[in-house]
């Protein structure tokens, strides 16, 4: 296997480096699509003061929720965190920061960030509390707010199956904003439910390219579901 | 009488049209999609990243990969596709989506909204409001008229924090049809049975009310 | 049929509406992944004053290139134009302006146009002639200028296969610019090499979802080579 | 003797390393692909959207829709992926590509670079040109030390329009190999047989001359 083999065998080692005080993009709509194992990792090596960026902080006692447990976070980056009562508790205690970003300019800042570009103007937020301390500029009429790009020490990633070199592909709406995470991270990290050999996928159907990813793992997930809703 | 939530929805399917690409927020707008009218065909998007939602799955079809942005076991509809949460975005911010129904707390004659967020309460967030409203160009707004207190929701300002200005055009409360333009409201139809004055007494912000305001037929 | 039917049976169709003066956003790189159809219907309509944004405008005598001939063409906005002699001659005559405009920031405007974002900012061209009048601005130590996106009137598109919806897949490399050109029409045309129902893509391997299409047409293709090279 | 375009390439290909990923501009940075060392593998980044580009194809294997950013056809390595030009670019502004090779009309101390235009003579456009040397770290120009008539090409200051300011750190010409460091060229290799005198004769810019500059070993 070459050098562009990113397989590695543990997740101490798929999470190796991560210090105090480092800044994690993590993929995941909801409970769909999160990097389960990644974030129990985080959980067991006990890291601290961490800034999480992702579109929500899991349950209580799931996802992202776990690492409130220890209070291993200090700030949230996320369009939505209603779904957690321990997350309310620290916030209302002043032992946790949210910073509420609109869904579509928290995914475009992800992807901002992986592609070089270092903000963008968007309309929305415009004349709301997202908009305060921010540039207004008017293009054509109409008022649009600069949003700056995000990028993280670390990004942790859900695919669904990935080739050895790191080319990844994601699974129904599982996808979400695992794309634009896997891009932005100084380190990426990708848990995936199959590794296959190169060659096997599609060249013109991969979601996330190999040159995004540094490490690739392979797990077993819970899937836990949020909202099981069925029709008779 | 006031609108039920299922008159709601079938006065909001009335603007549908065929081929039409729908945004439904959460509550009474998820309703519209059982009342699209037949031999009409749309199709709906979820911002978490589907265009073509189907409807919830049976026992055996459940998936946990496959969501709505309601965090909802969903299917899909034949001609589905499944994209990244920016793609998703990048569709209902550059305006792609032709037709969005939310709900909301306040909206006002500015066309400002305020949905998200009643300070002093708990905080969760306005995961993808924001970029619905700021993006689309045709978005109906549901709600109800006035609070149990009686108190107008339809204002000259909103009191709350906003999560959109000046981009609210259509209000459908369970009173009344209205539409926002030059700084007003504008009554277009009432709720079968319900006065004008009614509606103009549990309207807070400036109302214009037309010669004649057809009753809604259901 | 449902009214997602975007099949078109003829290019005057497909093209209807066109008018003198308007801008058209083009796919392709080279001659690889053109809408070589679409660009022969502007050609037989020979409407004029055109502004066409395309990474190249063809050869003497194919692609955008015979958009010359008639002058037709009002203004380019492409990163490279090397490959016409026709193009130099009406250039250096005065006759048709050209915006050089680099590649990648071309790509990112039209994406850009598409998704909402009026501006961006991006390192690339900082102190070069393409910032001249641009604002440039700090980011964390480094200057960047501020690209304003592009939207058309039309965007003409070349896909390989479609189903009737405008759920639209890219042959290898022929994808290039043309999923970003799709976004950023008023009306977005493309043309494919087969047409197939509903159902028959897979949702995850769509490349421009229908949403971003107005009409399709299949057509056949010359797909002629600029650089045949091959090894023995 | 000043280096051939092969032995150009040779020595760019001792700066690679085992899973880099690499663009390779047009020209002498093509030539680099055929350098790669026993044992170690590269990715080659085509900006029209390809990672993992492969050798030119069989007569039965050319494929229109399979080219590259010089136009030619190509074929893909196991492993490939293929995608949209802004994805390409994303790639490539973002710093995601390990390490680019490139020509050049003119560098300078500042870290300059002019390669796309010569006023008065044809005008073509930078294509990728400005893209990638913006968004690299790592960055190799490979160009001929000076002139058919002598004029260095290595300058205090370009006098051609830039392609990229302050991005050039790497220069390697027909007789040295150059890194730029706080406003000055460094000489730190000569072509075998070169004269350091030669090359300082050579070079416009301020160039700093380490007591020993090593001859390049082929």
């Amino acid at each position: 296997m070459s050098g562009f083999n990113k397989v590695v065998n543990s997740y101490d080692e798929a999470m190796a480096g991560l210090e105090d005080g480092m800044t994690v993009i993590a993929g995941g709509f909801g409970l769909c699509g999160i990097p389960e194992n990644l974030i129990a990792q985080v959980k067991k090596m006990g890291t601290k003061d961490l800034t999480i960026v992702s579109n929500n902080c899991g349950v209580d006692g799931f996802g992202l929720g776990v690492l409130l447990e220890d209070r291993q976070v200090k700030k949230m980056v996320s369009s939505y965190v209603g779904e957690n009562a321990l997350f309310m508790q620290q916030l209302l205690a002043g032992e946790l920061e949210v910073e509420l970003t609109p869904q579509g300019t928290l995914a475009e800042k992800m992807r901002a960030g992986g592609a070089g570009i270092p903000a963008f103007y968007t309309a929305t937020g415009y004349g709301t509390p997202v908009a305060e301390g921010k540039d207004v500029r008017d293009f054509k009429g109409r008022n649009y707010i600069l949003e700056e790009s995000i990028t993280g020490d670390f990004a942790i990633v859900k695919g669904w199956k990935a080739d050895k070199f790191g080319n990844v592909i994601y699974r129904h709406t599982a996808q979400n904003f695992n794309p634009m995470a896997a891009t932005a991270g100084k380190i990426t990290v990708v848990e995936v439910e199959e590794i296959v050999e190169p060659g096997e996928l599609d060249p013109a159907h991969i979601h996330t390219p190999g040159i995004y990813v540094d490490r690739l793992i392979v797990g077993t997930f819970e899937k836990r579901i949020e909202q099981r809703t069925v029709r008779t | 009488m006031a609108l039920t939530r299922e008159q709601i929805a079938i006065r909001v399917a009335r603007e549908l049209q065929d081929g039409f690409y729908v945004n439904l927020g959460i509550g009474i707008p998820t309703l519209v999609a059982n009342y699209v009218p037949e031999g009409m065909e749309v199709m709906l998007q979820s911002e978490n990243g589907l265009l073509g939602m189907g409807q919830f799955p049976t026992e055996d079809e459940i998936d946990a990969d496959m969501i709505n942005a309601g965090k909802q076991t969903v299917t899909t509809v034949t001609g589905a596709s499944i994209f990244s949460s920016a793609e998703s975005f990048a569709m209902i911010r550059g305006g792609h989506v032709d037709l969005t129904v939310l709900g909301a707390f306040e909206v006002d004659t500015s066309g400002n909204i305020a949905s998200y967020m009643i300070p002093g309460k708990l905080i969760k967030g306005m995961g993808g409001a924001m970029d619905l409203v700021a993006g689309a160009d045709n978005i109906i707004v549901t709600m109800t008229h006035a609070s149990k207190h009686g108190e107008s929701k339809l204002l000259t300002k909103c009191s709350l924090p906003l999560t959109g200005a000046g981009c609210i055009k259509k209000v459908l409360t369970d009173l009344a049809y209205i539409e926002i333009e030059d700084g007003a409201f504008i009554l277009k139809e009432r709720a079968p049975g319900v006065s004008v004055e009614e509606i103009v007494s549990k309207t807070e912000g400036k109302m214009i009310v037309p010669d004649h305001v057809p009753e809604m037929v259901f």
